[in-house]
């Protein structure tokens, strides 16, 4: 038991804060965020030959760092402070995930190594309702030969309009809730598919439709074994909620940095505004929530990499303790980013309701973030349903 | 102590609500709901004919006296005229500013001869004002404004000097009145003025604010050697601090029923939301939902306590609680709206660069709810030094 | 319209709390608190002689003061200031207001003189369970020849082991929720009645069980339509409601004022702790809910006026009018008072949590009030209910 | 950064645990889930009696080095001593300010004479300490300490006076370590010196403060003309503010994943109440119990990273928040065992005046946990003053 970073750990930490202090700028997210693609094509290279994080964790016999889900969770932190635009979390938390999840070897080969070498992003789609259970899951695989046919819709699926592999869940016809589920990785180009970017009040992340009229693909783009993937979908997707609340815990710390700056200048009633109790103690609510926020991630982050690598535990035991820590992990930080930017707004005072200061652009990010995979009262739902 | 209206008041609630139902629809049809809080940048020019077209029938500064042009309504039937108005889907009124604050600052501070110049324009909803009081180093704190005016010596006319800010609707008014300090190296309260400036001159400029909208509803106001005529301050110089005070309690009168009609509304479209997606059935939301609904009760009977109330327009403690109130109680509609949305509540209109839905817009613009006009903070200096006589804050070191 | 207080209003709000200033110390509370029965019989006698307060809103017909239910409710707000240990509540709003609604004339000419001349107190029981609602009646009463023969149980009993009036709420056989819920009005001293004294966290109100068995009563005593009460009985519950709201709005009012005086005093870092923004705002946030406190309870005190006594308004919007306006107050105030009672202590401090000091007596009465007649979250459902 | 233990370090579980389970019963089965706090009062003799037990099998001060008679352990290896402790149900150690605070306050920096004189007592579990540091004028104040000591001419001796509260188990205590002034005149953070007093002697007396719950578990206590040898000062003269932050610093160790398995010894016996009495299936109560369970978790998590950081004994940024997160937490824990009761929340226990459940106990004496120890509001200004580095409070004027 070890619940401290390594040096190696301190190391990637510093060097993504360094690299993201010089690309991911304000102006660089509001130039980004005016795009329909949402990120710089330049700068999604640089990240991928340069830094090679969109590789940090897929394994070594595919092209790819072998590090774990502790170093890919300090990527996410530094990533969501600084706001990245880029498809880093789409390709790496939905599409990897997936692929190391629910792919068999031969699919692995085939992914893993193009997006390894940043030559493929992908993404994760499968709700087509206001929800994020099984039964939100509508789209329709029928068999068909040797493949399946596919049709159905998605909504609310992050990159969908620029994701080269698409991760996609369907279900058997008559079939319902976790029954009759199964996962495709298939390519976006593929005649049928239909990818429609839907504009968000959140800029920093794009959102998509999918439809699919009648797909056709071949039974190697099944993951997994047909009608029986529920189990890995909710894998992933609680392996994504885990990247999503690291992001979450980033973007809280830097608005709290944000606020104890700008009030340690603003002077009103003859002192710096950051000597007043009213604003001291909401900045210390603020770091007890950030500080929290990294206890949760880090130790589901911890799990997440049992989950995903280790062979030696009790598989089941590791699958309820991920079901929890990434419940937790994204119940608290969800409900801490969104205070400490909400919070972080009212500090600024005037300003902070500007669109030119930056509070609004995490604001933003903090509810997009917080619907996104379900809001804390939902996870915390999933919660008492283990322990009750 | 009772809460039902004379037959008399129900008589005029009709008589208003019909008229609104005649006369709210055609060219107006599109105004219904528009123009509030959030979303009084639209439509300006159609809500100033609407205001005009209000002025021909009366119904502009109803409660005003009628001697200076309003109809002199008792405070019940002002507070049936709002609930109807706002009922209706009346549309944000241009002309509030002018009605609700200059107006009646002229109509209690003024000269006979500014009656004259200024009242019938506000009534006609000819002329339009926007209100000159927060600057940008000095934000709630209007003590420290830094805003300058001079007489000039031959013409005798005031010069103003400076930089406003948060000034709503500036682009659009023709008159702004604005705390300026006209003894020269004078501190705090004293030294200030109330002078009312024409807006349309070359030493007037407006610069609109971006929000978090995208939208703007604020401005910058900046004066250079704006002019105005000797005649055009408001009770004498150095008297500014007294009259912006004063002023603070008109801002608080019968319009606040009209706001939560208003807020009523959204809460309305909230819970249709709730209902057509069947979040109405989540016991959080449904809590959520009755706490909104709660609130916006307990406003209007806090309002009404105000109303009922000392008439002589000092603070009482239900007024001084209630800003903080309903600005805390709007963001968190907000926030309800967008849960009750769910996923949905993150997808934009069709068409536009940044095309916020109604319920995204008040969302993200309650945010400045619990800021301008005085943040949350300061509302609870105020009423913790004021109606609970605790100390002030010391000053700074 | 009129939403201020009327001279006479104000008159008996004066009296009411210089009288209570007077005989409703900290010490008489303490001695009070102290005993089985729960109030000092001499004082409760002399508010009966002196200040006619448990007549004041029983008609003149029977030998009250016939005032309404703004009166009653300024009466209440007072008397949960000053935490009068008295059976004032039990008879009043719960006995007087039962024989109102429910009682025929001559049932109120029976008792109301008798309550009147302070010559009895009443209660009310109904729950056996955990809850408030229809189906928490468990007690069954049997028709048998001319009356009824009622056996069960009740817990929670305001003043229960004291009162001489038991207003009882039973049910037929085989009924359940709302239906066959009968009411009566029973002597306490009738053959079969065992009333037990339950003692309780908060000290200032008391509370019974009681059980019946086989308890005969002659039809004389059944209040209303055998079978049909329950509506009566939800009536009278809102009323109640209304009377308990309007208590914690005057225990609210009270640890304000201890809290704003106590920290005027307290000197710490050289200053009184009243200056400090910590301080300070949080008392703003209790005088915030002070005043909203009474919003509610005024408006719901005159929707109460109008349902108890007004012909000329149409029953059923009256009806539901009272039932919101009751949640609302109920909901708000019971959310409020626990809040400021716990700020009370919180903002004491030290002496804040000891036995000497009279916040604990608050914070325990904020909490039993709450529980009483159901939570805040209870409440706010039934308006969701009703608005959804 | 790992979450899983090392196989020998789980054997080391096994064992304690066995132990535990081998001695924790006959005579001192009624001490499971005794003894703390809100409950520190009860039982102090059979405390003592098992306090020995356990000296003799060598398990107390078992994070101490062996060279002072502890066990050396590892810090994985005291994680798992003290939650196998708690799991078990131990009771509330009498001897944890001695073991917690006195004796590492010795070991720092104590003399030799003092570490042989005083470690044993601790360690064998006869001698019982309390702390001396809080003021009825100083509450959380603690450089406005004004208990006075100097050395009697003659004797060399000590003498102090002055008045300490909020002293748990004084009454039970053969020592207390006292925070007092010794430089005459001196203010703020200087003169003030540690000394080592004995509780048994004439200028002693303690007092009970009843609190909330009815019982008393903390204490004033008098020093008046209280004596003590000279050798009985930790540091020099003067090093009294310097030795008690440190001080503050080992309180905040492994004993906190004790004082989180006693928490969740109460969460569970919320969830059974909650189970039994069909409150789980209240989706708002659900919602309560589950962010009650996370916020647990947390607290974990917290200190895990706590002790797995610096081991300088500064405060990290994660031990700064603790003591605000838990003691908010374990509040709303009360409060939460209380709605998860329902109407029975109110009813007592049968027999005595005054007799209050385990919950009710808990509930009411969880409102003094975000007071003592330094109140929620000073946690603020210390996380934001020293964590954040925002200015401090100007000083009264």
């Amino acid at each position: 038991m070890e619940f401290a970073f390594t040096d190696e750990q301190e190391m990637i930490r510093d060097s993504a804060e360094s690299f993201l202090q010089d690309v991911s700028t304000s102006e660089a997210v509001r130039a980004a965020m005016a795009t329909e693609a949402g990120f710089d094509s330049e700068l999604w290279q640089k990240i991928c030959s340069d830094m090679y994080w969109q590789a940090l964790h897929i394994p070594e016999e595919y092209g790819g760092l072998g590090l774990g889900y502790v170093e890919l969770a300090i990527l996410f932190e530094e990533m969501g402070r600084r706001l990245l635009c880029s498809p880093f979390f789409s390709t790496v938390a939905l599409g990897v995930n997936s692929l190391l999840v629910a792919g068999n070897d031969e699919q692995k080969s085939t992914w893993l190594p193009q997006i390894a070498e940043g030559a493929l992003t992908a993404t994760l789609a499968y709700t087509s309702q206001n929800s994020w259970d099984a039964e939100s899951i509508t789209a329709i695989a029928i068999k068909e030969g040797d493949g399946f046919v596919l049709s159905g819709q998605y909504k609310y699926v992050p990159d969908g309009h620029t994701a080269g592999l698409l991760i996609l869940a369907a279900r058997e016809e008559d079939s319902s809730d976790e029954e009759g589920v199964s996962l495709f990785a298939i390519p976006a180009d593929t005649v049928g598919i239909n990818c429609r970017w839907t504009p968000t009040m959140d800029q920093t992340r794009k959102q998509a439709e999918i439809t699919l009229d009648n797909v056709y693909v071949e039974s190697s783009h099944l993951l997994g074994e047909a009608g029986t993937a529920w189990p890995q979908l909710e894998k992933i997707v609680q392996l994504a909620a885990v990247a999503v609340a690291a992001e979450q815990t980033g973007g809280a710390r830097q608005v709290l940095d944000l606020t104890v700056d700008y009030t340690q200048e603003r002077v009103q009633f003859g002192r710096t505004i950051a000597s007043f109790q009213a604003i001291k103690h909401r900045a210390a609510d603020m770091m007890l929530q950030v500080e929290c926020s990294k206890s949760a991630v880090y130790y589901a982050a911890c799990v997440a990499q049992e989950a995903l690598f280790s062979n030696d535990k009790a598989g089941e035991e590791v699958a309820e303790e991920l079901l929890v820590a990434s419940a937790l992990a994204k119940s608290y930080c969800s409900d801490a980013y969104f205070h400490c930017a909400a919070d972080s707004i009212q500090l600024h005072g005037g300003v902070g309701f500007t669109w030119e200061y930056d509070p609004h652009l995490y604001f933003k990010r903090a509810k997009s973030s917080e619907t996104y995979l379900g809001s804390g009262s939902y996870h915390r739902e999933k919660i008492a349903q283990a322990i009750l | 102590m009772k809460i039902s209206f004379s037959s008399e008041d129900e008589q005029f609630r009709q008589e208003i609500a019909g008229w609104l139902k005649e006369n709210l629809k055609g060219e107006f049809e599109q105004l219904r709901h528009r123009g509030g809080p959030g979303d009084e940048h639209m439509f300006p020019e159609e809500r100033k004919a609407w205001e005009q077209h209000m002025a021909h029938a009366g119904w502009t500064c109803p409660g005003w006296p009628v001697e200076h042009g309003g109809k002199g309504l008792s405070i019940n039937q002002q507070v049936i005229f709002h609930e109807e108005y706002a009922r209706a889907g009346g549309p944000g009124h241009m002309g509030h500013i002018g009605e609700g604050l200059a107006g009646p600052t002229i109509i209690a501070f003024g000269s006979e001869e500014q009656k004259k110049r200024f009242l019938p324009g506000i009534v006609n909803g000819t002329e339009y004002w926007c209100q000159g009081y927060s600057e940008p180093s000095a934000g709630s704190d209007l003590a420290n404004v830094k805003t300058k005016a001079h007489q000039d010596e031959e013409t005798g006319q005031w010069v103003v000097s400076g930089q406003k800010v948060w000034t709503s609707l500036a682009h659009e008014s023709d008159w702004c009145f604005v705390i300026a300090r006209t003894e020269p190296g004078s501190i705090g309260h004293k030294g200030l003025s109330f002078l009312l400036v024409p807006m349309e001159q070359t030493g007037v400029e407006v610069r609109p604010i971006e929000q978090l909208t995208g939208t703007s509803e604020f401005n910058e106001v900046f004066f250079d050697n704006a002019v105005t005529d000797a005649g055009n301050i408001v009770g004498k110089p150095g008297e500014g601090w007294k009259i912006a005070m004063a002023l603070l309690g008109f801002e608080r009168g019968v319009s606040t029923l009209g706001q939560q009609m208003h807020f009523q509304n959204e809460l309305d479209q909230i819970i249709e939301v709730a209902k057509g997606n069947g979040s109405s059935k989540d016991p959080a939301i449904r809590q959520r939902i009755a706490d909104a609904w709660m609130g916006l009760r307990i406003m209007r009977y806090n309002s009404l306590r105000m109303l009922s109330g000392g008439k002589d327009g000092a603070l009482q403690k239900e007024a001084m609680i209630y800003k903080l109130f309903w600005a805390t109680w709007h963001a968190n509609l907000g926030k309800l709206a967008m849960d009750v949305l769910g996923n949905e509540s993150e997808i934009l209109d069709e068409g536009g660069s940044y095309e916020l839905t109604r319920l995204q817009s008040m969302y993200l613009f309650t945010r400045s709810d619990t800021i301008y006009g005085g943040t949350n903070e300061i509302q609870r200096n105020i009423i913790a030094e004021r109606a609970l006589g605790m100390p002030k804050e010391p000053k700074g070191r």
